[in-house]
């Protein structure tokens, strides 16, 4: 089983992610240049943290036309693995390959610090590992995470479970002061309607080591490695 | 008449004679302008060679010293560290964003020339009182052109201080600090060695932002382009990211032979500068260099900022390596022209000779001032200042007091700043900012950085030789509070007009005070930068000798944090709290609370500083501390409420007695001064009890003053004095709002 | 031909922009009571090569709906006319 | 009576615009070759009271001058008309 973390120009969190996966979860890992085409061996792609072309114009728009992206659309078809944290979220809004987009945060500013979420759909390939409304620490540092959908999407995603993961407080409640940039209902990631593709604001990535602050993070990956070594994918975002 | 050319680049009529001299004939204008920017200030360090060069330079942990981009020093296991502060005060009093984005730019780009890949950030800010709207306006705009530049590059930001104060209003201080790792072999110069290699360009293309201001209307560039031709430079991030990329698969693929990042005066610094080194000459074409705009000419090219750009030295044979690599991240590369033995920088405009200059004259070949120096009268003034005119406040006033001090902007809590800064993208940061020294890990290895930047420019002002001195000893003992051995330092000195004697005087005795602290605490000087001018209408800024202190903790399990860990265990102030009325001069009590800036601080007793930072470092080795906190401004007492504020859940408070720091033995001795006078040689320290013996022992080893004053408690701080009287009783929680919220109610 | 275009673009109507409103409340600081509502935008100015200002239109309109604009969002407008004349 | 007023805001001409430059770079790998030149400005558009066009104007420029607009790197361009009319 290989992860591929896709590196564009301007990603920042690249080698977080290979660390995180390699060293610590130690799984088989290996960093894909962004104008490649081949997604040939890899079950899973990181779209990894950062600032994809400077995120100029929006944030993540400009990525979406590297040339991995066409064969990235094959690899999601094929019900392989994809998760975009932070700028790989807005990368994958901004594609189409979720829906929504990531807005300018409500305080019109970058924010880094240690976020508590709630697990809100644990039948993910992503966060079977999780107990079902778990609450987890996991830091965000984002100037543009501010998600939004209109209504009706916003409904669909929460009754076709595709709401992974929502900004709570400590005892678990999604209130106004737990959103740390305004997002709607409190939403910090998303999968897609088949399930095998999420994108998260936080930085699973940042906790998987005790001495970082927390290791909450690890498991979004040892699902994944779980998931893909039960080989039984597509389907599972349903709940 | 006209001005000529030379006054309005800034030279001097004798600096001019001086350059007709040594040239032997009169230069043209594009030499004249080449001169001019490197015999400025800023690149001829004209007021301030003389002086630099009596610092400590030498360390056994030294790799590189003072004159190349960043010192680099020794860190173990086949790695070193690059490292230099540099300031980006004046853009930043012009265009706060932008002078502060490209500030950050500039010094990471020092680092990156050295060969090793940027991984820590620190920044040091001075301004004016957050009461002042201008003042917080400069303030927002620099904290997000570092947010919005730093954060792109994927380089944390780990640490800083932030300092408000009257006289930085029209004159804010911008320092960063930039911090990079690499292997031993991986080292860098920047050194144009090698008769026939190729100097290339690499990065963004050369447009004419920068250049110098006054040659706006200068018939070069035609009267009616002044307005738009503004002396800010925009940064990009994005480019810069590729650049530190793509520089760092040329050198690990070893196709560069020399590198160096072109800060101010471009291509020409960058130039004169490498073959100074190699003591070689350079000969370019500047119809070579990828140009952002229309007929461009040599004086353009060669004075232009524009940002995001490298000069590299290349074997013939690796120019296409070179170009392929440039090409595959994106960015221009060019073959600008090569290396000669002429000893002379030659600079053709499509094709005929435009400049021809012996680098000799260009680097180190400006005139050196020794300035006269006076001492300011306030010094003498201010020796005569009596603490006794300041009325001891009443025992029931302390509590108030220091909720007061601990909401006190340059005290409290920086959290506004920091929460916009990436502190931990490269998952290595073990301790961010917010809680002392920066500690951050060498992933492959037990080891970890640890990083401070200190000065109290309050403290310089009054004493500038004690000011630079604690500023060294209070950075070192913030390192080794964490368990860190500190190794060496880096500097930013920031200043006013050396012309003018006070200043000159404040200067000197800043670089004793520095040099003096330095060599006793064997942390030797890498690197640094001097900023001069720092002043408006007669009004300079405090003179801040801003400290970069390095440290390296040899295993991060054994790191000590600030912050109490657990009830009962006992408390103790390691090293000395004087305690008396001279320990209020220069102090945030005596500024923010009897608003007052007088009295002449003392110098820190270096022998104690020195036993104090081995204490610290064997006591974290040992595993006898479970918390080190340093006491620097608020003194004592904010170090107590620090140490709760951070303390854990159910270890968030104390009960001390400040009998055991012998009040009363000294007739001088007031409440005040114990509990929040500065300039002490201390730090407040938790551990368990059965650990107090080991710490006496060796405290006695070192002949450092050990005095237990209590012991970890849940939630509160309680401060008995000597006759068992509570003098202090705050609810921790009070404290952390005091603090937390100190800022933003300030601004408000 | 040489034309200079301008895609604007801008939130659609029902979307709250912090931008806009932390603009106006400074604007409200600054004492400018008659301000009742502020939105921000982006102005792209686009210098292109095109036969006709048609071809230089659809150019500008494909342009935007691809990149320039996210459809999810931001609503455009574009404006073109011959360089060299004045706006 | 109210009007809309719009502040366009951009770099000066000698400023170099990063935001713009990367833009064309995705245009240009999209294939417009025909684009030569990609500046980003910024657009504020602003519903407000007044007695008059004239006043509207004025008010506009004010508030350009002092918020809207940083002398040093930018020039900023006021169109307003009676809020109502199409743009
Ligand atoms: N501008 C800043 N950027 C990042 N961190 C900062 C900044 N200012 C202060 N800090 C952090 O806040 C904490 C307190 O700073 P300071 O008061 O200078 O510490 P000390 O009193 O120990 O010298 C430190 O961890 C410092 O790194
Ligand atoms: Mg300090």
């Amino acid at each position: 089983m290989k992860f591929g973390v896709i590196v564009f120009p301007g990603s920042n969190c690249d080698t977080d992610a290979h660390h995180a996966i390699k060293d610590v979860v130690g799984a088989d890992c290996e960093f894909i240049w962004h104008d490649g085409v081949d997604l040939q061996g890899f079950d899973a792609v990181v779209l990894p943290g950062g600032f994809s072309y400077g995120d100029y114009l929006r944030s993540g728009a400009l990525a979406r036309f590297s040339r991995i992206m066409s064969s990235l659309y094959e690899f999601i078809e094929k019900g392989r693995l994809v998760i975009g944290i932070c700028n790989g979220f807005q990368i994958l809004t901004e594609a189409g390959l979720l829906p929504g987009q990531l807005l300018s945060n409500d305080v019109l500013e970058f924010r880094c610090k240690w976020v508590n979420l709630r697990v809100e759909n644990a039948k993910t390939p992503f966060t079977s590992l999780y107990r079902p409304r778990e609450v987890l620490r996991m830091p965000i540092a984002h100037h543009d995470g501010n998600y939004y959908a209109e209504k009706d999407v916003l409904d669909d995603l929460e009754r076709s479970g595709q709401v992974v993961l929502r900004y709570v407080d400590e005892s678990g409640n999604p209130t106004a002061e737990a959103n740390p940039n305004g997002a709607a209902r409190n939403i910090a990631g998303i999968v897609n309607k088949k399930g095998n593709v999420l994108g998260l604001m936080p930085h699973p990535e940042r906790c998987v080591e005790t001495i970082l602050g927390g290791e909450d993070g690890r498991r979004i990956f040892l699902s994944m490695v779980d998931s893909l070594s039960k080989g039984t994918l597509v389907g599972k975002g349903r709940s | 008449m006209d001005i000529p050319a030379w006054k309005k680049m800034g030279l001097k009529d004798f600096e001019y004679k001086e350059i007709v001299n040594r040239l032997g004939r009169e230069p043209n204008y594009t030499e004249t302008g080449i001169f001019s920017v490197l015999w400025s200030e800023h690149c001829g360090y004209k007021h301030s060679r003389s002086l630099l060069r009596t610092l400590p330079t030498k360390g056994e942990k030294v790799l590189v010293g003072p004159g190349e981009n960043a010192g680099v020093v020794d860190i173990g296991d086949g790695l070193a560290c690059a490292f230099k502060v540099e300031s980006h005060n004046h853009p930043c009093a012009v265009e706060p964003y932008q002078g502060a984005a490209t500030g950050i730019g500039g010094i990471v780009r020092d680092v990156l020339a050295m060969g090793a890949r940027p991984v820590i950030l620190l920044d040091s800010l001075r301004f004016g009182p957050v009461e002042d709207a201008r003042s917080r306006f400069l303030f927002g705009g620099v904290v997000s052109g570092i947010a919005g530049y730093g954060n792109c590059l994927g380089i944390p930001t780990v640490g800083g201080e932030v300092f408000f104060a009257e006289p930085y209003k029209g004159n804010p201080l911008v320092n960063v600090l930039c911090a990079g790792l690499m292997k031993h072999e991986d080292l860098h110069l920047g050194k144009a060695y090698g008769v026939g290699n190729v100097v290339m360009i690499v990065g963004h293309s050369t447009g004419r932002d920068g250049i110098h201001g006054a040659t706006f209307a200068s018939d070069v560039l035609g009267e009616d382009n002044e307005d738009k031709r503004p002396n800010v430079q925009v940064g990009d991030p994005f480019m810069e990211k590729l650049l530190i990329e793509a520089c760092l698969e040329m050198m690990h693929k070893g196709v560069v032979v020399g590198i160096q990042d072109m800060g101010a005066a471009g291509i020409t610094s960058s130039c004169a500068e490498t073959a100074a080194r190699a003591g070689t000459g350079l000969s370019i074409e500047i119809a070579k260099v990828p140009m952002r705009e229309e007929n461009m000419t040599a004086y353009d090219v060669m004075l232009s900022e524009s940002q995001e750009r490298m000069l590299l030295i290349v074997k013939p044979e690796k120019v296409d390596e070179v170009a392929a690599i440039g090409k595959k991240w994106g960015l221009h590369v060019a073959n600008i022209g090569r290396v000669t033995d002429s000893g002379s920088l030659e600079v053709y405009e499509y094709g005929k000779l435009a400049a021809a200059i012996p680098v000799s004259l260009l680097v180190e070949g400006s005139p050196v001032y020794c300035p006269e120096s006076a001492e300011p009268g306030y010094v003498s003034n201010n020796t005569n200042w009596a603490a006794a005119s300041v009325k001891v406040p009443a025992k029931s006033e302390l509590g108030g007091i220091l909720l007061k001090l601990l909401a006190a902007p340059n005290i409290a809590s920086k959290e506004t700043v920091y929460r916009q800064y990436d502190y931990m993208v490269r998952t290595d940061t073990v301790e961010g900012p917010g809680k002392g020294a920066a500690v951050v890990r060498v992933k492959g290895t037990k080891r970890a950085l640890v990083l401070k930047t200190d000065c109290n420019g309050r403290l310089a002002y009054l004493n500038p030789k004690a000011g630079a001195a604690w500023a060294v000893a209070e950075s070192a003992r913030n390192v080794a509070a964490t368990g860190a051995r500190p190794v060496a330092i880096t500097n930013c000195l920031n200043f006013g007009n050396p012309e003018r004697p006070e200043i000159y005087w404040q200067f000197k005795e800043a670089i004793a005070g520095m040099s003096e602290a330095c060599v006793a605490l064997g942390t030797p000087v890498t690197g640094g930068n001097v900023s001069f001018y720092n002043e408006t209408e007669g009004v300079a800024v405090y003179p801040t000798p801003v400290i970069g202190m390095l440290g390296v903790l040899e295993d991060l399990d054994k790191h000590v944090s600030p912050g109490f860990k657990s009830a009962g265990d006992a408390i103790a102030v390691l090293g000395k709290v004087w305690g008396d009325g001279r320990s209020l001069a220069g102090s945030e009590y005596l500024a923010s609370i009897c608003g007052q800036v007088a009295g002449n601080p003392r110098e820190p007793d270096l022998a104690l500083e020195k036993g104090l930072v081995d204490v610290l470092v064997e006591g974290a080795s040992l595993g006898l501390l479970r918390s080190a906190q340093d006491l620097s401004e608020g003194g004592l007492a904010v170090a107590l409420a620090e140490s709760c504020i951070h303390g854990e859940d159910g270890a968030c408070g104390a009960t001390i007695s400040i009998g055991a720091i012998g009040c009363g033995g000294n007739p001088d001795h007031r409440p005040d001064s114990v509990m929040f006078g500065e300039c002490n040689s201390a730090v407040v320290v938790s551990l368990a009890p059965d650990k107090e013996q080991a710490l006496k022992d060796l405290c006695a080893r070192h002949s450092v003053p050990l005095a237990v004053l209590g012991q970890v408690g849940s939630d509160k701080l309680v401060v008995k004095d000597c006759l068992g009287g509570e003098i202090i009783s705050l609810a921790t929680a009070e404290m952390a709002d005091a603090w937390r919220n100190g800022i933003p109610r300030a601004a408000k | 031909m040489k034309f200079m275009g301008t895609v604007t673009v801008a939130l659609k109507e029902g979307i709250f922009d912090p931008q806009g409103a932390a603009v106006k409340g400074s604007l409200d600081a600054l004492g400018y009571a008659q301000v009742q509502r502020v939105r921000m935008g982006k102005d792209i100015v686009i210098a292109l090569e095109a036969a006709s200002i048609e071809e230089a239109n659809s150019l500008l309109d494909e342009m935007a709906r691809k990149l320039l604009a996210n459809p999810v969002t931001e609503v455009y407008r574009i404006a073109v006319q011959e360089a060299g004349e004045r706006p």
